[in-house]
């Protein structure tokens, strides 16, 4: 990752220069599409974003979802619309501020600029059909609107949208997406030829007459902003190798299923979980899988138990809330050594807390969240390409390791697009059939290895493998046992997997300088925005680096040995800690970050922590700033 | 009858089971328990089926009843409480070759399991579903169960129970897509077993409520029922449970009953003089859920890796 | 506690004289009785414990209790029984190897001598009917066993208990334990007519005729010792302050409910919880309260978040399995901050695990197991006079920090028997009626006060105070908010009540040397063993210390403090962690008990941690032997 | 009707409560949702029978549905998915003076909340359950709800739901303690109002079904039922749901049904050709669990302490 920084995309600022004769060339640019939902701005913003993905620029979308199905209309928390970021370079996280946005009102960009993504400077696209609405009070929130982006510094272009879009269909409200794929292909020079193809893959089961209105509006939007918008931008692309896909982190978790060789997904509907169960829905069946929706989480995931025990390793995907429930379940698989995959992917809590938005809230309750010891498993992805490969290490791990392994993705991977090498899937992830082969009745059923806690386990159908698998206390043999040393060796080898494990597991590595003074650490969906952080800070001369954990039980190894290297460690993540500076709260009460608390139990090091329950993914400029407010404060500057 | 399973492989010399076969750890149920009347019999249907004890799989939640697995030599799985049904129908998802019985009590079934209660039902997957009810909880010592008779005095109700008792035949009778629902008792051995038998013949989710004595915690709930044979209406009909003339001489009330016609079912089960004994209702025909969830399951590995690269091919730059 | 290191109870191996003209005078005993199930030993055991209390003695009970309801006869798995120490001072504890058994067959006595209770020395009095049992095999196992006692140095006693209860009733095995009863009564000096009128408080509603029968079983066992058995001891008691009580934890907690002005419990039956219920479903309706027996531990966790939204504080009571299904109400509860109690009996662990037993597992799931972040009241009774007067805290707590407190007991005190003074119940434990007086409707429901994030409730019927509780982000206005500041603020302001309620706690107590080698660290029902383990490691001179802590979350402050007086710090409780000797497990490896996780995460002190999941009560003997282990490590000795 | 509630302090001047006092935030649902017309029926009724606002509570799962009590100006519990009816039934337990309203979706009463649904009809307690079945699951965007009509595309079953659809009433009539079972539609104001009166008058559960469109998710299942009068048969009796002229002129089609008749409310139930419209079933002298909870809710505190002392000296030695 450390080449990264030498590309501008990494200094924060972007900078751009005007060729004389042309568009501005730029390393990046970061665009949203922001409407009242419905108005199918994510469909646009997915579809631009694979567009400049098939140019070769880097990219990464952030969605934005209201709560409701349908707020109302021009409403500041209805905002509905997406973000895409695209560079030159590879692109990892949503960045900072936009650098223009297209919005079908003024109004949910007060949804957007309470959520602190905009700046001085941003250019902003409005359909200007609200200037005339023949209700006063909209004219006047306009005209307001306008004068108010005025005072913020922005650079507000009125575009006829509808009007447009009405010359070409009686229903301009479901065009005008397709209009504004036309206006920013014109914008940043992409092949129109790649939009009206998009277009016609994404509309061909719609028949060809809905493709062909969408490429007229498509080609208006286009034609429009050449005449009237003088705005153009060029961000080149790298030349890449080998195939890419792009996608987002929740359908390379569902074909990460498929890959794997698992059949059976039982899961119950869970925002921001159930989009994996919608795309496998549809496609499983094509490796002869199935999605089983059932009447709640714990069902759901009793379900995927019982096909598991019955040899079809199965996968069960929730969130939050979901977790709760199945944390009874949870124990017995650890108990009973059931293999099982679990993908979490987090959201917002506590409760119900914020369903939509992202939070790496779960760990802690993942780990410890079963009564009594419950070793498992527990590792996270941090690109969406890791969304894919770990649920093929996730099955293998589950069935080695005889556990349930849970997969912690969030809600920022989980609809976050991104292009990755195409993988080449092998035969060895399907597993074979399971082994329906006579047992040796000499082998108990939990006939664990001294050394590493592992056994092998009887399929039913296997002769002479018949056993009860049991969640209460039990031998080796599998009987049912109440005495102190049956349980103390049964909770032994269990315990005992994590540490096999363990050994095989590699130290992080260390991006950026190899010892300094601050090391920033990390997991999961963060990876982008820290790594840029950390080369923009080195770039201006700090000594920074960081290191990404990707699994958390066990913990990876080698962590003494590289927090010595530095004079602090930094805990950076998405979920709760006290701030510093509030009433009562001081070293001795300050509640940490939930790795944190996990870094602190195995290592003693006295890790800080930063992060936040904002509901956002982080920013490369937050962490960046808080690298250069902790270095201040090491090198004894103002804290 | 001896047989072999199409889908056994068929080794010779070819194998032939006796009870002991199936005989697992000592049952430690209290004596006069009535659970062992019902491992008995299901041993007894194993044996008569000659069903391979590997290919057998029993699956229970938590209660006396559901020590059932651990007194099988068979796989067992011996989950949480209330939650036998989504595991046995996680079992049967993607393995049509197993038999599976389940083993529930009042508690587990009706109480905690109530909500996969229904849905099991709806599913319909091919299981023979036990529903042991002393109308007790068991092995936590005398809670009051759904099932509890209005009155009867427990640790939680010392004062007797508040509500009348919830009838497990009636309620399943309202459930969507119930396919298979019949009502016996542990101490009629012959008919305990035709009706368990004739339940683990049925396609689809057989739903058999089995009166259990727990001579520990509600003796003598059942003591009309078992001294006065007036209390006992037998369900007749030629697709109904089939009649032992032992059985027929024991019980003198009889009624005709198509097992069809649900209206009559649910009438029969609200019946408060008489304990009707037999096939309540039962439709050969109601769609099962793992025509669903088993697709597929023979798909070989080329059609697999065919299809996964036709998929990465639709998000291939 | 420091008094007791003068009591010869403390110094292990009690020392007896036998006065010249008289019983042998001793400072404690430890009686068991063990039978087959139902031979009613327990309520033998439980009458003579009473007896012994009554007479001023300390006492202490355990339960034996079997797996299965009714198991059969003669089996080891089988044993059902008590323990009873009592001695001349307060008594604490388990104690270690047993001085008396009375067994109704040699068979029950293997399943004791499997839990390492019994001692070279031992006396048994055992049932000899068996010598001449109609069945071979039963007079052979008999006279093997009797063999084998004899080479483990037990002295057996043979008795004709059934042949002399067949003297007085057609049905000895129902009056056997009686019988015993009386036995007891005689070897150990007691008062019969104190045990002739508990028996007939006991069997009072069973009408005169059972009592009379009952009582006179009784004197056949005093007189049989009398005349056949050469044993007698006095444990003198020491004068005794004002009135006493004796109850088991269960109890106590019940009683504390009913005391704290709870007038709602809503559970669902899990051992060993549920007699908590079966104590209260007696008496609660004499204080107008209810027993709620929901449909399950959720519905039950619901029902009682109902009525304590409505403003009358309920109480939900569970073990491990049902707190896991809890998991999700406990969320929304801290989230919306609802008062409720929530008294959790640990069990033995993971999944149905051992369910009788005693563990300290439920410490990191009660504390950590919500996803998001769930800062709640989490504290332990270690007495059973604590398990009175905490319920009656927790309430108060719940309702002043507006939050769900868990109470975290066990198996161990759930049934153990300790007489503790006589509470004085005050008026204003009892709540007074709910505020229905008019809301000022300016004030917001989450009136957070900014430095301890308290904020007063509505309740409904308040004209005026009419809001809407939800477990989704919300303002201090109770509004749905999905912006990052709103969710910030929640997350700050509840967990500042835990920061708030650290500031009013002081630090444990050392008993023992106020420095030194080494520092015990213990919770909940370890108290009692930990403490006497001291005094005797003291009274040999070793330098030992021990904390005991009651809050665990927040934590008590102070513990830097104390462990920078002590070269070690070790942490003892009853759950899992890794062996040190373990193959793969080293200090980078080890998985270290639960309360010692809390202490890493919150001191970074090196604590070592001694704990183990055997499902039995900790003894002082073992403590005792690990102190010595530890200091001798520390000094250089063998390892 | 204006009345003073004899639990509401009678304070001078007496309160009237227009339709605007119940007026919580602003509906945040789709143009065209059913949910509206509840709303709107709810807030009437609370005005009507003048209702103080301070002794309404609107409890609610998750669900589209079960933002029900935000857009009320009452108190309100938006809880968990699927644990409206515990809830519900803990506000009820010691709170004999509050009005209950429960809003819960076919999702969250029917599947994840199954559990609740059966015992909580069992209890009996004094609420007013409002079912709002769209049959799918709107506010996650489109996933098969068990009410999904047998084929109808959802996300997670993109080639139509699997099985045959669960019938709520059907299910409600086969529990036990059951004592109002209504049925009704979003789109008829007059029916539904009259309805959920009756339903609010009721004093035990009263649980009605209400038909309710989605035309985000499923516009267009309720189609016929809307432009065929001939498929509904509207329930007439005297104790069933009083009916409106204009409701009378809509549907031709009428059965007179004793809402006693549990029998035939069961056959109605499962009719498939129309739609029963009304009082399917009413015992108003079924037992409610209230009796049993709220016993003791106005003892005072001297009778308390000296209990306490009394129980303490049973275990002083
Ligand atoms: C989640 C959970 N809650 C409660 C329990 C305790 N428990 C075990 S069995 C049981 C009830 C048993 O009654 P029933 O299902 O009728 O079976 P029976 O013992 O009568 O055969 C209960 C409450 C548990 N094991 N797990
Ligand atoms: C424990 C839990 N599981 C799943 C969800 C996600 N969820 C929210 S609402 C809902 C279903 C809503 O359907 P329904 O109950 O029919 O209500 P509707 O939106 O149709 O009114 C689901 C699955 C959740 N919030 N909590
Ligand atoms: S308690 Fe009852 S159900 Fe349980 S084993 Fe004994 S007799 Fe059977
Ligand atoms: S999605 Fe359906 S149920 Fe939900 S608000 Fe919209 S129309 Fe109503
Ligand atoms: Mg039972
Ligand atoms: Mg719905």
């Amino acid at each position: 990752m450390t080449e990264a920084s030498s590309t501008p995309a990494a200094s924060g600022r972007r900078p751009s220069q005007r060729t004389p004769s042309g568009p501005v060339r730029t390393a990046e640019q970061i665009v949203e599409i922001v409407s009242d939902s419905g108005e199918g701005a994510q469909k646009a913003g997915q579809s631009f974003a694979a567009i400049c993905a098939q140019m070769g620029n880097g990219i990464w979308t952030v969605e934005i979802i209201p709560a409701e199905i349908k707020p109302p209309a021009r409403s500041r928390a209805g905002a509905s619309g997406i973000r895409v970021r695209f560079g030159s370079d590879r692109v990892t996280n949503m960045g900072d501020s936009a650098d223009l946005v297209v919005a079908f009102n003024e109004q949910v960009l007060y949804g957007r600029i309470s959520q602190d993504v905009y700046d001085e400077g941003l250019v902003i696209l409005l359909e200007n059909k609200w200037a005339t609405d023949r209700r006063e009070v909209v004219r006047r929130e306009y005209a307001e609107a306008l004068e108010d982006f005025d005072r913020r510094g922005y650079n507000v272009i009125g575009v006829p949208m509808e009007e447009e879009c009405l010359k070409l269909t009686p229903t301009p409200r479901l065009g005008k997406n397709m209009f504004v794929l036309g206006m920013l292909s014109a914008i940043y020079t992409r092949d129109i030829d790649l939009a009206l193809n998009e277009i016609s893959r994404v509309f061909a089961r719609k028949g060809p007459k809905v493709v062909e209105l969408n490429q007229r509006l498509i080609r208006a939007g286009y034609d429009y902003a050449k005449e009237n918008i003088d705005l153009s931008f060029e961000v080149l692309s790298a030349p890449r190798e080998g195939k890419q896909v792009v996608m987002n982190g929740n359908q390379a978790a569902g074909l990460g299923v498929m890959a794997s060789g698992m059949e059976m997904v039982a899961m119950y509907p869970i925002t921001p979980a159930t989009s994996i169960s919608h795309y496998l829905a549809g496609v499983f069946p094509g490796v002869g899988g199935c999605v089983h929706q059932a009447e709640d989480e714990i069902s759901a995931i009793g379900f995927a138990i019982g096909a598991s025990y019955a040899g079809k390793t199965a996968c069960t995907v929730t969130s939050g809330p979901g977790l709760a429930l199945k944390t009874e379940f949870i124990g017995l698989a650890v108990m009973a050594e059931i293999p099982l995959v679990i993908i979490l992917v987090q959201r917002g809590g506590p409760s119900t807390g914020l369903p939509t938005k992202v939070e790496q809230g779960e760990l802690m309750p993942a780990i410890f969240g079963s009564p009594g010891d419950d070793p498992k498993i527990v590792f996270a992805p941090a690109t969406i390409e890791e969304c894919f490969h770990f649920v093929i290490t996730a099955r293998k791990l589950a069935e080695t390791f005889r556990t349930p392994v849970v997969l912690l993705t969030d809600a920022n991977l989980a609809t976050g697009m991104q292009p990755f090498p195409r993988p080449e899937v092998k035969e060895e992830w399907l597993a074979p059939p399971i082994d329906q082969s006579p047992w040796d009745p000499e082998v108990p059923p939990y006939d664990w290895d001294e050394e590493s806690g592992i056994s092998p386990r009887p399929i039913p159908g296997q002769r002479g493998g018949e056993y009860v698998l049991t969640g209460l206390a039990h031998t080796r043999g599998g009987k049912v046992a109440y005495d102190p040393e049956s349980n103390q060796t049964g909770c032994e080898m269990r315990s005992r997997k994590l540490a096999a494990l363990r050994r095989t597991l590699k130290p992080p590595e260390v991006s950026g300088d190899p010892e300094g003074d601050l090391l920033i650490v990390g997991w999961g969906s963060t990876l982008g925005a820290i790594d840029e952080a950390v080369v923009r800070a080195r770039s201006e001369g700090l000594r920074v680096a960081s290191i990404h954990l990707r699994f958390l039980s066990p913990l990876e190894p080698g962590l003494d040995d590289i927090f010595a290297r530095f004079t602090k460690v930094l805990v950076v993540e998405i979920n709760y800690s006290d701030p510093h500076n509030a009433p009562y709260i001081d070293e001795n009460t300050r509640r940490f970050s939930q790795l944190a608390k996990l870094i602190r139990i195995r290592t003693r090091y006295d890790v800080d922590c930063w992060s936040n329950v904002h509901g956002q993914p982080l920013s490369p400029g937050l962490v960046y700033g808080e690298i250069v407010r902790q270095i201040g404060a090491l090198k004894g500057a103002e804290r | 009858m001896i047989g072999v399973e199409s889908d056994w492989s068929s080794e010779p010399p070819p194998r032939y089971f006796t009870l002991e076969d199936y005989e697992g750890g000592e049952a430690r149920w209290c004596p006069g328990c009535g659970d062992l009347a019902v491992l008995t019999a299901v041993k007894r249907i194993c044996r008569d089926e000659q069903l391979p004890p590997e290919k057998v799989v029993c699956v229970s939640g938590i209660g006396c009843s559901s020590r059932f697995p651990h007194y099988m030599k068979t796989y067992g799985f011996h989950g949480l409480h209330g939650r036998a049904l989504p595991v046995a129908c996680g079992v049967r998802s993607r393995r049509p070759d197993l038999h599976v019985w389940v083993a529930t009590g009042d508690g587990d079934c009706c109480s905690i399991g109530a909500a996969h209660w229904i849905h099991a039902v709806r599913y319909n997957m091919n299981l023979t579903v036990m529903l042991f009810n002393n109308e007790i909880y068991g092995l936590t010592k005398k809670q009051t169960s759904p099932t509890t008779p209005q009155g009867f005095a427990t640790n939680t109700h010392p004062l007797g129970a508040v509500l009348p008792p919830l009838k497990p035949v009636s309620a399943t009778l309202g459930f969507t897509n119930v396919s298979f629902v019949a009502q016996t008792v542990d101490w009629n051995i012959a008919h305990l077993y035709a009706t368990l038998k004739k339940a683990h013949e049925h396609k689809g989710l057989s739903f058999v409520h089995i009166l259990q004595r727990c001579p520990t915690f509600t003796p003598g709930v059942f003591d009309d029922l078992q001294s006065d044979p007036e209390r006992i209406l037998l369900l007749e009909h030629e697709n109904g449970i089939p009649i032992d003339p032992a059985v027929a001489r024991l019980y003198p009330k009889k009624l005709v009953h198509d097992p069809l016609d649900s209206n009559m079912a649910r009438i029969l089960a609200d019946r408060v003089e008489e304990l009707p004994l037999g096939l309540l209702y039962c439709d050969p025909d109601r769609p099962g859920y793992e025509e669903f969830t088993g697709r597929g399951i023979g798909m070989g590995v080329g059609e697999k890796l065919e299809f996964l690269n036709r998929e990465l091919d639709r998000f291939t730059i």
